[in-house]
């Protein structure tokens, strides 16, 4: 169960309004607006595979998004399953 | 030996019909040994690079594709010829649904010997009709329907996934469902009206191709009413009748159920000798 | 409408080299079974009946055996659905696409595998600043070869299928 | 799992991406130490590059692994070997407990069992065929303090100087090259020259793949400077060359005229540092000193044009590559196996300094003749600790009364017992076996029935007479043929010392137990010897720091002094670069000039109008050689029409017993191959993935075929790692002269489709 750590960079119009939108993914935690445009945000997911299309959903449906990149990628989980 | 085997006509047709069974397997295991001079399922086959396609998706293709593509024509070619000049033979010597079958219906005599299917022959339209709605169904859903009716082509491919993948497809089940439904009414339904693959062979048989006779004078069941050939015929045809065309596929039960008895059927070419009128030959014994 | 449903259900397969564009293969596809059985690496195998009406025509599961582009498959199809006058640089069975949130040069492990395996070698993939692996699209023949090799779970590189019901 | 646990993730998660972009979140930074993972500082086990590691764990298991960030060589980033390495620890092949083999087969024994076995099986051996019957084979893996107990163990008590390990098949032409031409062993700058350079001069190396860290330091540093420029001289097209700006393809074996005319080009066109040339460089020939002029009228016979017709390359690409070296303000070579594993291995090495000598590129930041090492730790146990026939620790030679005298000294051992004449070394080592002349052998942390070149020659006498394996992976080719096999801990489990390429020496903590029964080398070495009656001498040593503060002792006063280097500080610091004569000493950038304390401890009139003393030469003064073109041993004929060659791939190391136990290496490259020149493929008929048979005159070997225009026309090239497909049974084992080093890397071979 992959955890990420990602920058959600936004065109910096309107952020409050990319915050609220970001409010309805259930699996997305936000960690406030930095420097203007990059949205700290955790995105907690069931697999990788999930996890990559949340952040294409991301990218296309929310609004203001210019792209999300992750910075940190916890596998451990999945890792230690697939050692057993 | 080629009168041995006439002679012995349903114990050539079993040993050729078991062998083919077999080979939907052996085949398969060969190619993933990596032989691969022989490939490909009833569908469509190749033989040491010769591909052949079943006449009936050969159709099937022309018909949704609307081109006349020439490989796929040229593929034909050998069925098409083997159904001019022997009819059906494919589906009574060859085809691994009928072999199956006839054991189901063989089975079923088995348990409960008083529900024999009365021989009979049925109308010629009743044919024509069934495999016009066929291909129809396949423009209508503009979808290669044929091909999941093609129970040889859909046999052989399962036992190909068999060796292959070591899984069988739900497509089996449609084969399961007819073969019970024909069981449970007795009648070899399928084979005679619903198959399209025997329906377009039939379409090409001739009156030069290989047929059933039945020469009245030699009839010597007529006395006792045993009538042996009709209880033989896995398709509950009356060889001794006419109109058992485009049902009767050839398969020889008749003639060699036959030869216990007066020898009155036989499979002939039309240009053959020996296929006389029976007042002639009564003439020709009183003159000769 | 039952049928339109039963019917439409099917992933975007990735079929063997030299298919037509997927409505016609769909049509023209007699689950023959050839292509399959030619496959000297067996990495083609028939879809399951779940996909609708997709059911027994020919699939390439990349991650699990890639096509090499051996090109014994297409000649062997007798109506067509594989081109059979196709050569190994024209097939477009699909497009490479390479996840960066997880493939490892971008994450600073040194890994080459996608490039070095690509049979359209140095064309289709090539590594940006000789670290980073990009796709060529218009170079990619799709065999999924990559997908095979990406030793990440999973594949930080796919085969995205270029076939598709809506294009004709 | 637990929920605090998942929200602790999460917090590090943003925190990290925060960070990713500079900016702090508050309240992240207390939280990162509640998780009960803890990180631990460790190297890779893999190549020579000494990348830094940080080990992950939790509940006593190891389960995560990074980067080193610290790390100067590596700064966080790792090859995808190395991701990977973690999980060896627990891969399905680890041997657990001691086998003994009785009537064919390896059973379970007890350590007492297998330790009384070996130790007897070795004094009978000793008392009734003398000390050199028995031979210690020891691995470039192996760590410091491993290294350093065997050699004590048969040299000190044993009294054999047959101790030699499998660098002699890697580096030891790169040592010979380095004693022969600067007086001292191992290169003069560091990685640091790499992000200081002009140009990388890069020979018989394919850097991208087997020192992939390296490359990527070198791609970044050419992306970020477009002006460097990059000149390859390699045989095959490798990943490596992609980023060249000349590429030189010699024929395999036939690199040593294009050396001499590049030489040649810079002096005709005046591209050599006459200064430096008159107050630090001398010349010679193969045997005695000449004067410039003579090396001059050498160089005679290697004008490009000639040069290239011996090699079969275009004579203007040596001009410009002579060009290129001259123009560029400093200059750093690069090679590895390419040149060492040749029979002219020594000789290659030697006239890649040349090149230095001649234009002065050494010394100076961004100049260096700079040799890539394959192994972990061969510079440091093996090179350093003296783990080669001829040699003892910290520099020393066998050959000098004094050297053994101080070692012994130290070891409390009389001095007489260590030989004055070399040991064999590796082949001449396994040939003794093969003939019956040793009859026990210890070999550890290494795969010689895979390793060997013409290995199938000496299977027999690994098997029929007695050897003991230590090994942490079995089965291996050869644990098959060990009448002992011994368990032993695996990096991770064992804490230690590792000596990279720059001279670094790096501490590897010990981060969990060993699997099962296994032990550390070095303590299964210590009891051997205790069982063998050498209590007195091995039973001080409790801890790998007891072996260590020893060890470096011997160092004191050499060129590569560690005495600053205790365990105390190089727990902290990530690795020192001798020499460290005290702990308060930073370590040394670079060797034999200002900076270096050895040089700085020079009288002044030595240094006088000197920038660079080499003191391993009486005069002070580096050598530059006339040394001979001369091909490979094997060249190809008619017969065997094809130069073969070997190496390694990305994903794989060595012989497959820690790569080839991670299924997504093995995913990324599953089995061997042989490269083949598309237009040999054509004329023999030969398709991609065809199976093919390579035979050359020791054995032939049947493969799939890889047709790629990487290998020349005329040349195969396949990979070493596949125990099925083992390449060693092809090439050959003809050695340096000098070295001792086999020629891998060139053979005649022919080829046919299977």
């Amino acid at each position: 169960m992959p955890i990420a750590g990602v920058i959600i960079q936004t065109d910096g119009n309107d952020n409050g309004q990319v915050l609220e939108q970001l409010q309805a993914f259930k699996n997305v935690y936000t960690y406030g607006v930095h420097k203007g445009n990059s949205i700290v945000a955790v995105f907690d997911c069931e697999s990788s595979k999930e996890l990559k299309g949340l952040a294409d959903q991301i990218t296309e449906q929310v609004q203001g998004v210019m792209g999300v990149y992750p910075a940190y990628v916890n596998y451990e989980d999945e890792m230690e399953q697939a050692q057993e | 030996m080629k009168s041995w085997i006439l002679r012995n006509l349903t114990i050539t047709r079993r040993i050729a019909q078991l062998t083919i069974l077999a080979m939907m397997f052996i085949i398969p295991y060969l190619n993933v040994k990596g032989f691969t001079g022989v490939i490909g399922t009833f569908y469509s086959m190749e033989m040491m690079g010769i591909p052949i396609v079943d006449p009936a998706l050969c159709i099937q293709t022309l018909a949704l594709m609307r081109e006349l593509y020439v490989p796929l024509l040229l593929a034909v070619i050998i069925p098409l010829l083997a159904a001019l000049a022997l009819g059906r033979i494919f589906c009574s010597w060859a085809c691994p649904f009928n072999t199956l079958a006839e054991y189901a219906q063989m089975l079923r005599l088995k348990l409960s010997p008083n529900k024999r299917i009365q021989a009979h022959n049925p109308a010629q339209i009743g044919h024509y009709l069934a495999t016009l709605c066929l291909f129809m169904l396949a423009l209508v859903f503009t979808f290669p329907v044929i091909t999941f009716l093609s129970m040889p082509g859909l046999l052989t491919s399962q036992a190909a996934d068999l060796v292959f993948l070591g899984s069988l497809g739900l497509e089996l089940g449609l084969f399961l469902i007819i073969i019970l439904a024909e069981v449970v009414i007795g009648s070899r339904f399928w084979c005679k009206y619903a198959c399209p693959v025997g329906a377009t062979l039939s379409v090409f048989r001739t009156g030069a191709s290989l047929k059933v006779t039945f020469d009245a004078s030699k009839c010597t069941c007529q006395k006792t009413e045993i009538y042996d050939c009709q209880k033989a015929c896995p398709l509950s045809l009356n060889p001794r009748k006419k109109g058992i065309y485009p049902y009767c596929y050839n398969c020889g039960a008749c003639i060699d159920a036959c030869q216990r008895n007066g020898r009155a059927l036989s499979l002939v070419f039309i240009h053959q000798k020996e296929h006389v009128k029976p007042l002639q030959r009564k003439m020709e014994e009183v003159n000769g | 409408m039952f049928f339109e449903k039963l019917f439409s259900y099917h992933e975007k397969f990735l079929r063997p080299p030299g298919a037509v564009p997927e409505k016609e293969f769909i049509d023209r596809c007699i689950r023959c079974r050839k292509c399959q059985q030619i496959c000297p690496y067996q990495c083609i195998s028939p879809a399951g009946a779940l996909h609708g009406d997709a059911m027994g025509t020919p699939v390439i599961q990349a991650r699990e055996i890639p096509c090499y582009l051996c090109m014994k498959c297409p000649p062997v199809c007798p109506t067509g659905a594989l081109k059979t006058d196709i050569q190994k640089a024209d097939v477009r069975m699909g497009v490479a696409r390479i996840d960066r949130a997880t493939c490892l040069p971008f994450q600073g492990i040194i890994c080459r595998a996608c490039y070095e395996n690509c049979p359209i070698y140095r064309e289709a993939i090539t590594l940006d600043q000789e670290i980073y692996p990009v796709v060529h699209p218009e170079k990619c023949v799709g065999c999924g070869i990559c997908e095979h090799v990406c030793p990440i779970e999973p594949s930080a590189i796919v085969v995205e299928s270029s076939a598709s019901r809506n294009e004709d | 799992m637990t929920v605090n646990r998942r929200d602790f993730i999460k917090s590090t998660a943003a925190a990290m991406a925060a960070a990713s972009i500079g900016v702090t979140l508050p309240g992240t930074e207390r939280k990162l130490f509640a998780d009960t993972m803890t990180w631990h500082k460790t190297v890779c086990r893999y190549c020579g590059v000494g990348c830094g590691i940080m080990l992950g764990k939790r509940d006593n298991k190891v389960v995560a692994i990074k980067g080193d960030k610290e790390n100067t060589i590596n700064q966080g980033h790792l090859c995808v070997k190395a991701f990977f390495l973690h999980r060896v620890i627990y891969a399905k092949t680890r041997l657990t407990q001691p086998l003994i083999k009785k009537n064919g087969k390896h059973v379970p024994a007890t350590w007492d069992e297998a330790l009384t076995l070996v130790a007897s099986k070795f004094n009978e051996i000793r008392q009734t065929h003398g000390p050199d019957a028995l031979a210690f084979y020891g691995s470039g893996q192996a760590e410091t303090e491993e290294t350093y107990m065997a050699n004590k163990l048969f040299r000190g008590c044993i009294g054999t100087n047959n101790v030699d390990g499998n660098p002699r098949l890697c580096m030891a032409s790169a040592v010979g090259g380095y004693l022969a031409s600067f007086g001292k062993d191992e290169p003069i700058g560091t990685y640091e020259d790499i992000e200081k350079t002009d140009l990388f001069f890069l020979v018989g190396t394919n850097t991208a793949e087997a020192h992939p860290i390296v490359f990527k330091r070198l791609v970044e540093y050419k992306n970020r400077n477009p002006q460097v420029k990059i000149v390859i001289i390699d045989p095959r097209k490798t990943p490596t060359d992609q980023i060249a700006d000349l590429h030189i393809f010699p024929q395999p074996g036939y690199d040593l005229p294009v050396m001499h005319a590049m030489a040649k080009v810079l002096i005709d066109e005046g591209y050599i540092d006459e200064d430096y040339i008159q107050n630090q460089v001398a010349f010679a020939d193969n045997d005695k000193a000449i004067t410039f002029d003579e090396f001059k009228t050498f160089l005679e016979a290697y004008t490009p044009e000639a040069a290239a017709k011996m090699a079969n390359v275009d004579a203007k690409d040596i001009v410009k590559a002579a060009r290129l070296f001259g123009q560029a303000k400093t200059a750093m070579s690069m090679w590895t196996m390419g040149l060492n594993q040749r029979t002219r291995g020594v000789w290659a090495n030697n006239l890649v300094h040349n090149l230095h000598l001649l234009t002065g590129k050494l010394g100076v930041p961004g100049s260096d003749s700079f040799s890539l090492t394959g192994q972990p730790n061969a510079c440091g146990g093996v090179r350093e600790g003296g783990g080669l026939s001829h040699i003892l620790p910290g520099h020393r030679v066998v050959g000098n009364a004094d050297h053994r005298a101080a070692v012994a000294k130290v070891w409390g051992v009389p001095a007489e017992r260590i030989p004055a004449a070399p040991g064999k070394h590796t082949v001449a080592m396994f040939e003794a076996l093969t003939k019956g002349e040793i009859k026990g052998m210890y070999v550890l942390c290494t795969n010689p029935a895979h390793s060997l070149p013409n290995a199938s020659k000496y299977w027999p006498g690994m098997r029929d007479q007695f050897l003991v394996v230590a090994e942490s992976f079995y089965p291996s080719a050869t644990t098959d043929y060990a009448d002992v096999v011994l368990p032993a801990a695996f990096w991770g489990e064992k804490e230690g010392v590792y000596g990279c390429t720059e001279r670094r020496s790096q501490h590897m903590e010990k981060v969990v137990e060993p699997m099962g029964e296994a032990r550390w080398d070095a303590f299964i070495i210590r009891d051997l010897a205790i069982k063998m009656g050498f209590e007195k001498e091995f039973a001080k040593y409790q801890t790998a720091e007891d072996i260590w503060s020893e060890y470096i002792t011997l160092t004191k006063g050499t060129d590569m002094d560690l005495t600053g280097a205790t365990y105390a500080r190089l727990k902290k610091e990530r690795g020192l670069v001798w020499p460290v004569p005290s702990e308060d000493h930073p370590g040394t950038y670079k060797r034999f000039t200002k900076g270096d304390p050895l040089y700085d401890a020079l009288p002044a009139e030595k240094k006088q109008g000197r920038r660079m003393y080499f003191y391993g030469k009486p005069d002070g003064r580096a050598t530059v050689f006339a040394r001979p073109a001369k091909g490979p041993e094997e060249p190809v004929d008619a017969e065997y029409p094809f130069a073969l060659t070997t190496g390694r791939l990305l994903e794989h190391w060595h012989t497959l017993t820690m790569t080839g136990t991670i299924p997504e290496l093995n995913r990324a490259v599953p089995k061997a191959f042989a490269e083949i020149n598309p237009e040999d493929a054509r004329k023999l008929g030969i398709a991609d993935h065809d199976l093919v048979v390579v035979e050359t005159r020791r054995g032939k070997l049947e493969i799939p075929a890889r047709v790629i225009d990487r290998p020349m026309a005329g040349t195969i090239f396949i990979p070493m790692h596949w125990r099925e497909w083992m390449v060693n049974v092809l090439t050959i084992d003809a050695v340096d002269p000098g070295s001792k080093e086999p020629e891998y890397k060139v053979c005649a071979a022919k080829l046919r489709k299977a």
